[in-house]
């Protein structure tokens, strides 16, 4: 079975994040002082086959918390989608 | 001549290439701001090195909402001169006075070495002192210095021959080995090289020396020429 | 994650201190001094300010035993960092500090908070941070997860040290079993002054202002203090608290700004400090208690970024890039309008008070009223016993090695981690920004120049576990004089050190020997070669579940070149040149790369060393620099001759010829004192007298771009420049992929 | 009105991503090769206020083009979700 998983890392709300603030800033000297608040995350889309779903899911899971993302100051999440054929 | 080094938040190299203007090379340079709002009487402004606003989003791409950036745009227009280096190079990128874009380093690392370069254009206000495919050593220090552009952007750079410095063992993943180029006009340059930091043999070496004797042999000129 | 503060009933029955790091004694000991029972928030900030990382509880009995003042020294310990003079109205100022723990846990923001914090310490006392140095040290190359730690720390280092635009210039890089799941990160930072200009972490005057300027704080780091001093276990490695995120550009501002009022405005400071260990209570205690006043703060002022922080969590943050001053009631407009200019968050949160106070409101209550020395000089300090380790009671036979091929040894020597070139570590730092960078990393040390005068200066870090496993008190000394050793290479005269103390748990009184012996040892080399601690950092329970690193101070050392004219290199620039070896060479292998190499592991007596005699020779390889003698000189340490003749080699154009009359093993030992220099054949003669028999020539400088090594009875070992420089430069990235 | 702008920024399919390499290598050696592409994007999260829904968008668009992402070599697009309030 062919999965895409499409995964969001983002840091836990206590980390600073310098790159947001920068975000804002420049927003601000944009003139968009509406924009109330901003988030700066990662976004990954993987391509994979596994046998299952759930085997999928323990996969993507796996390669999030060892890989993409830092659990000690970020948080992920993921969708898994099934694929009739592998996407190019 | 009169040069302007453009001074952002997080800029770390307008020290640096004042003194290479100033000191090494006798061009009367100053400082100003990224607040500021003119940049009339300058023949030559540059765009220094560093991490302008941290660089976060992307290197360069808060930069160009600063003040002073309009009136940068006004002198290019007008013909001014106006050189950007490392960071220089990623802003005056962003902000559309450069073709392409600088993305990360093909190995992903920050890379700080001296890197021999070869002149392939001598016949721009910025190289004009160098001989034709002469070879130079120049520092590099930058993370995102790989240079990309969409295929057709980059035929015309190369038709118009915009490129001036090629690198010799491409460190970066540089589309065609570029190193620094120019708009199609030839006034705006841009590099990722430090000559800067290539001005005195103390340090290490004077390759960098030629590129603020062309722009000074430039301006004579065009003063001559006006005098005339 | 919303504390609940509890009574202070409650907090005397279910101790939640113990948590925090503080013992029951402790807590007495706090009860009891302050004469009722501390409330949740004066017990909290105990349990900061008592932490080893404040309050250097345990080692504070060692670190008075080292040698802090001479003549030049402007401020030793004490402060944010160090001061020496260096003539011509100059003074240097330099500091290291340790971020083991936080790196471990998250190795790129924990090494770029750490240069981040060390950068601070050296604005604080008003001099321009030019120069930054590293000492790494990780387990074995072999195992993925020390890959990941070194390609994300030194990622971290440089990725704060080069966006905030200050060069890297130098550092080390050890590995070694020991320190695999406890990485070392010790950051070293050197700045330079106006002598005059000496600010202090002071806060005295009644009314003056104590102004808050930097980023807001946030819950990060909470208790860090009291983390770092706690070891490590794997089940806690789980549920790590977040670490910090540094934040290189807002250090910018802070340094230009706070630069600018330590050297513009000078009437309105009284005195300022950065917020490290324990955040906001350190920095405003220590200012308090140093003045002798008292301090009031009202924490409604203080900025911060996340809704509904109790006092607890404000005052012991350790949010990074953050600052406090104290300064002269009305000119606070003055100041706040400065950092204005630089979009810098700055607020007025409280002022000095009369007595010995120091009071917190929050919400309009009073929530901390206790004595200021309560929390700064009243901690508890701990006289611990020592206990020699049965290792060096009974150490294993000495190691002989055996050497089958000696080229072969040679080309796998120069290829060990600990050896090879670092340049694919270092070429990720930029090391010459600020265009003051004489010598680059791959010398014996950095070099800078010092703008608007003739001098220089020389920095590098040093350290060497091994030794110090086989005996911390000689293995303490030779770190030293190997530090000064690398400074003299490049013609500059040791002037001082800093140093991190990094070690195991010190209650445990086989690691608390360690640590005083090899104090005793730094400081009988830093009184021989005249160069007094002038700072420092002590990380101590560097630990993985019980099994502590092998004893690791680091050393930072400072050279001074009087003329730049007098800087020398390592690599070789003339043929023909007379290749001079300095000092004899005996056969010392224990604790050797070369013990490691053959055996896997290290052991038996640490070889000797005789201070006075490598304090001699680095004095008479001084003189020998200054006079123009030398073309280039390089130090002999770990790898010994082999290591050292490759190099020199591998940094210029020009190949070697040399003969070696001692024994081949001891192309590879490791005795001290020992330098390797080239001589231009017209001064020889001077040479010869200057140096006397303490300089055996051993070969000349060859056209030839190779090396060739006579051996006792007519062998011959060849080395191309391309084996040399592939064995060399790849024995790091070869390990890498 | 308040709205939330859930922004994605791509490379552009052309552009060789030395990030998404890196990581396809850091599963290859994690023995994942059942993992046949990677994306490695950023994620944005913004809130604002505008008067309309066409307000919001033509905003949102313009902060996309001039700042999130640098049209030469990414794409982007973006969701906007309307909001009752503002959320914390
Ligand atoms: N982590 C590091 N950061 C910066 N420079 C480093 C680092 N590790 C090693 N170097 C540089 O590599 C060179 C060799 O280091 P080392 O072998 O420790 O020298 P030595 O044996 O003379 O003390 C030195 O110039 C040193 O500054
Ligand atoms: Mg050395």
């Amino acid at each position: 079975m062919n999965f895409l998983a499409k995964i969001h890392v983002n840091y836990k709300p206590s980390v600073l994040d310098p790159k947001a603030e920068a975000i804002k800033t420049a927003l601000t000297r944009m003139s968009m002082d509406n924009v109330s608040s901003v988030l700066y995350g990662k976004y990954f889309e993987l391509e994979l086959t596994a046998d299952s779903v759930a085997a999928a899911n323990t996969q993507v899971d796996r390669i999030c918390d060892e890989l993409l993302a830092n659990v000690n100051m970020e948080t992920y999440r993921f969708e898994l989608e099934e694929q009739s054929e592998v996407r190019e | 001549m009169r040069a302007a080094v453009l001074s952002f938040p997080g800029s770390n190299c307008d020290r640096d290439l004042l003194w290479a203007l100033d000191t090494m090379s006798g061009i009367d340079s100053e400082l100003v701001p990224a607040s500021a709002e003119h940049l009339d009487n300058y023949d030559l402004v540059c765009v220094p090195g560093g991490f302008s606003y941290g660089d976060y989003l992307r290197s360069g791409a808060i930069a160009r909402f600063s003040p002073v950036m309009s009136s940068l745009r006004e002198h290019a227009d007008r013909g001014g001169l106006v050189l950007g280096i490392c960071n220089g190079f990623q802003i005056l990128c962003e902000a559309g006075l450069l073709p392409g874009a600088l993305q990360w380093n093909r190995n992903l690392n920050f890379i700080c070495e001296p890197e021999p370069l070869r002149v392939v254009n001598t016949d721009s206000a910025f190289s004009n002192v160098y001989s034709q495919d002469q070879e130079i050593v120049l520092p590099i220090a930058h993370g995102e210095g790989n240079y990309y552009a969409a295929p057709d952007t980059l035929a015309k750079i190369e038709a118009n021959g915009q490129v001036i410095f090629r690198y010799v063992d491409n460190p970066n993943g540089s589309l065609n080995d570029i190193a620094g180029l120019t708009n199609a006009a030839g006034n705006v340059l841009g590099m990722m090289p430090h000559p800067e930091r290539a001005v005195e043999q103390l340090l290490g070496g004077t390759d960098g020396l030629g590129v603020f004797a062309s722009l000074k042999a430039q301006c004579e000129e065009a003063t001559t020429n006006a005098a005339r | 994650m919303q504390r609940v503060e509890m009574s202070p009933r409650d907090i005397a029955i279910k101790k939640p201190y113990l948590d925090w790091g503080l013992s029951v004694c402790e807590y007495d000991r706090f009860r009891t001094k302050l004469g009722r029972l501390p409330n949740y928030t004066e017990i909290g900030l105990a349990s900061g300010m008592w932490s080893e990382h404040c309050a250097y509880k345990y080692s504070k009995p060692v670190l008075r035993q080292f040698w802090s003042k001479n003549e030049r020294v402007l401020m030793g310990p004490g402060e944010g960092a160090g001061v020496i003079d260096i003539g011509e109205g100059k003074a240097v100022v330099f500091k290291a500090e340790s971020h083991n723990h936080p790196s471990a846990v998250e190795p790129y923001e924990g090494a770029a908070t750490g240069v981040g914090g060390i950068i601070r310490d050296i604005f604080s006392i008003g001099a321009e941070p030019v120069a930054m140095l590293d000492s790494l040290a990780f387990g074995e190359l072999t195992e993925p997860h020390t890959r990941h730690l070194l390609d994300q720390i030194v990622a971290g280092i440089g990725g704060y040290g080069n966006s905030i635009g200050i060069p890297t210039i130098g550092g080390e890089t050890n590995f070694d079993p020991s320190y695999a799941r406890n990485p070392l990160v010790n950051a070293m930072c050197v700045g330079v002054m106006d002598k005059d200009l000496i600010q202090k972490g002071r806060a005295s005057g009644v009314g003056n202002a104590i102004i808050y300027v930097g980023a807001k704080t946030g819950r990060d780091g909470i208790n860090g203090a009291s983390f770092a001093s706690g070891d490590f276990s794997d089940a806690e490695q789980a549920d790590r608290a977040a670490v910090q995120v540094g934040d290189p550009f807002m250090e910018k501002l802070l340094m230009d700004a706070c630069l600018e009022v330590t050297r513009k405005h000078r009437d309105a400071l009284v005195g300022i400090q950065d917020m490290g260990a324990a955040g906001l209570i350190s920095s405003s205690a220590e200012m308090a208690d140093k003045a002798g006043f008292g301090m009031e703060l009202n924490l409604d002022l203080v900025p911060q970024r996340e809704p509904g922080m109790i006092p607890f969590e404000i005052m012991l943050s350790e949010s990074q890039e953050r600052m406090l001053l104290c300064v002269r009631a009305g000119s606070e407009d003055e100041i706040l309008k400065l950092f204005k200019r630089y979009e810098l968050d700055a607020v007025v949160i409280g002022h000095v008070s009369d007595g010995h106070q120091f009071r917190l409101t929050h919400k309009g209550k009073l929530v901390c009223d206790v004595p200021v020395s309560l929390l700064t000089s009243d901690a508890p300090v701990y006289h611990q016993h020592g206990e020699r380790p049965a290792r060096l009671a009974a150490p294993q036979a000495d190691f002989v090695p055996e050497i089958a091929d000696v080229k072969q040894t040679w080309l796998a020597l120069i290829n060990q981690p600990t050896v090879a070139s670092k340049q694919s570590l270092y070429r990720r730092y930029d090391a010459q920004v600020k265009t003051n960078t004489v010598q680059l990393p791959g010398g014996d040390a950095g070099v800078i120049r010092v703008r608007g005068t003739k001098l220089a200066l020389a920095a590098c870090t040093d350290s060497n576990g091994r030794y110090l496993y086989l005996d911390p008190k000689r293995g303490g000394a030779m770190v030293v004089a190997e530090a000064a050793r690398n400074v003299v290479a490049t013609g500059a005269k040791p002037i001082g050190i800093t140093d991190c103390l990094n070690y195991g748990d010190p209650t445990k009184p086989e690691n608390f020997y360690e640590l005083e012996e090899s104090a005793q040892g730094i400081t009988a080399a830093c009184k021989a070669l005249n160069t007094p601690v002038i700072s420092g950092n002590v990380s101590l329970y560097n630990e993985t579940n019980g099994k502590a690193i092998y004893p690791t101070p680091m050393v930072g050392m400072v050279g001074l070149i009087q003329d730049l004219q007098h800087v020398t290199t390592i690599a070789l620039k003339n043929p023909g040149d007379l290749l001079y070896l300095v000092g004899k060479t005996g056969p010392d292998f224990n604790g050797s790369e070369l013990q490691k190499l053959l055996t896997g592991d290290i052991g038996g007596h640490l070889f000797d060393f005789d201070l006075d005699a490598e304090v001699a020779t680095q004095k008479a390889v001084l003189r020998a620099i200054r006079t123009g003698l030398v073309s280039a000189a390089h130090d002999l340490s770990v790898g010994g001759f082999a290591a050292a003749i490759s190099e020199m080699v591998l940094a210029g154009d020009f190949g070697a010829s040399v003969e070696w009359s001692q024994i081949p093993a001891e192309l590879f030992a490791e005795t001290q004192g020992r330098f390797l220099l080239s001589v231009p054949t017209a001064k020889q003669g001077d040479f010869a007298a200057l140096l006397g028999g303490n300089a055996e020539l051993i070969g000349t400088v060859s056209a030839t771009a190779d090396l060739s090594v006579k051996l006792r009875g007519g062998v011959d070992c060849q080395f191309s420049r391309a084996e040399l420089r592939k064995a060399y430069e790849e024995g790091i990235p070869c390990r890498m992929s």
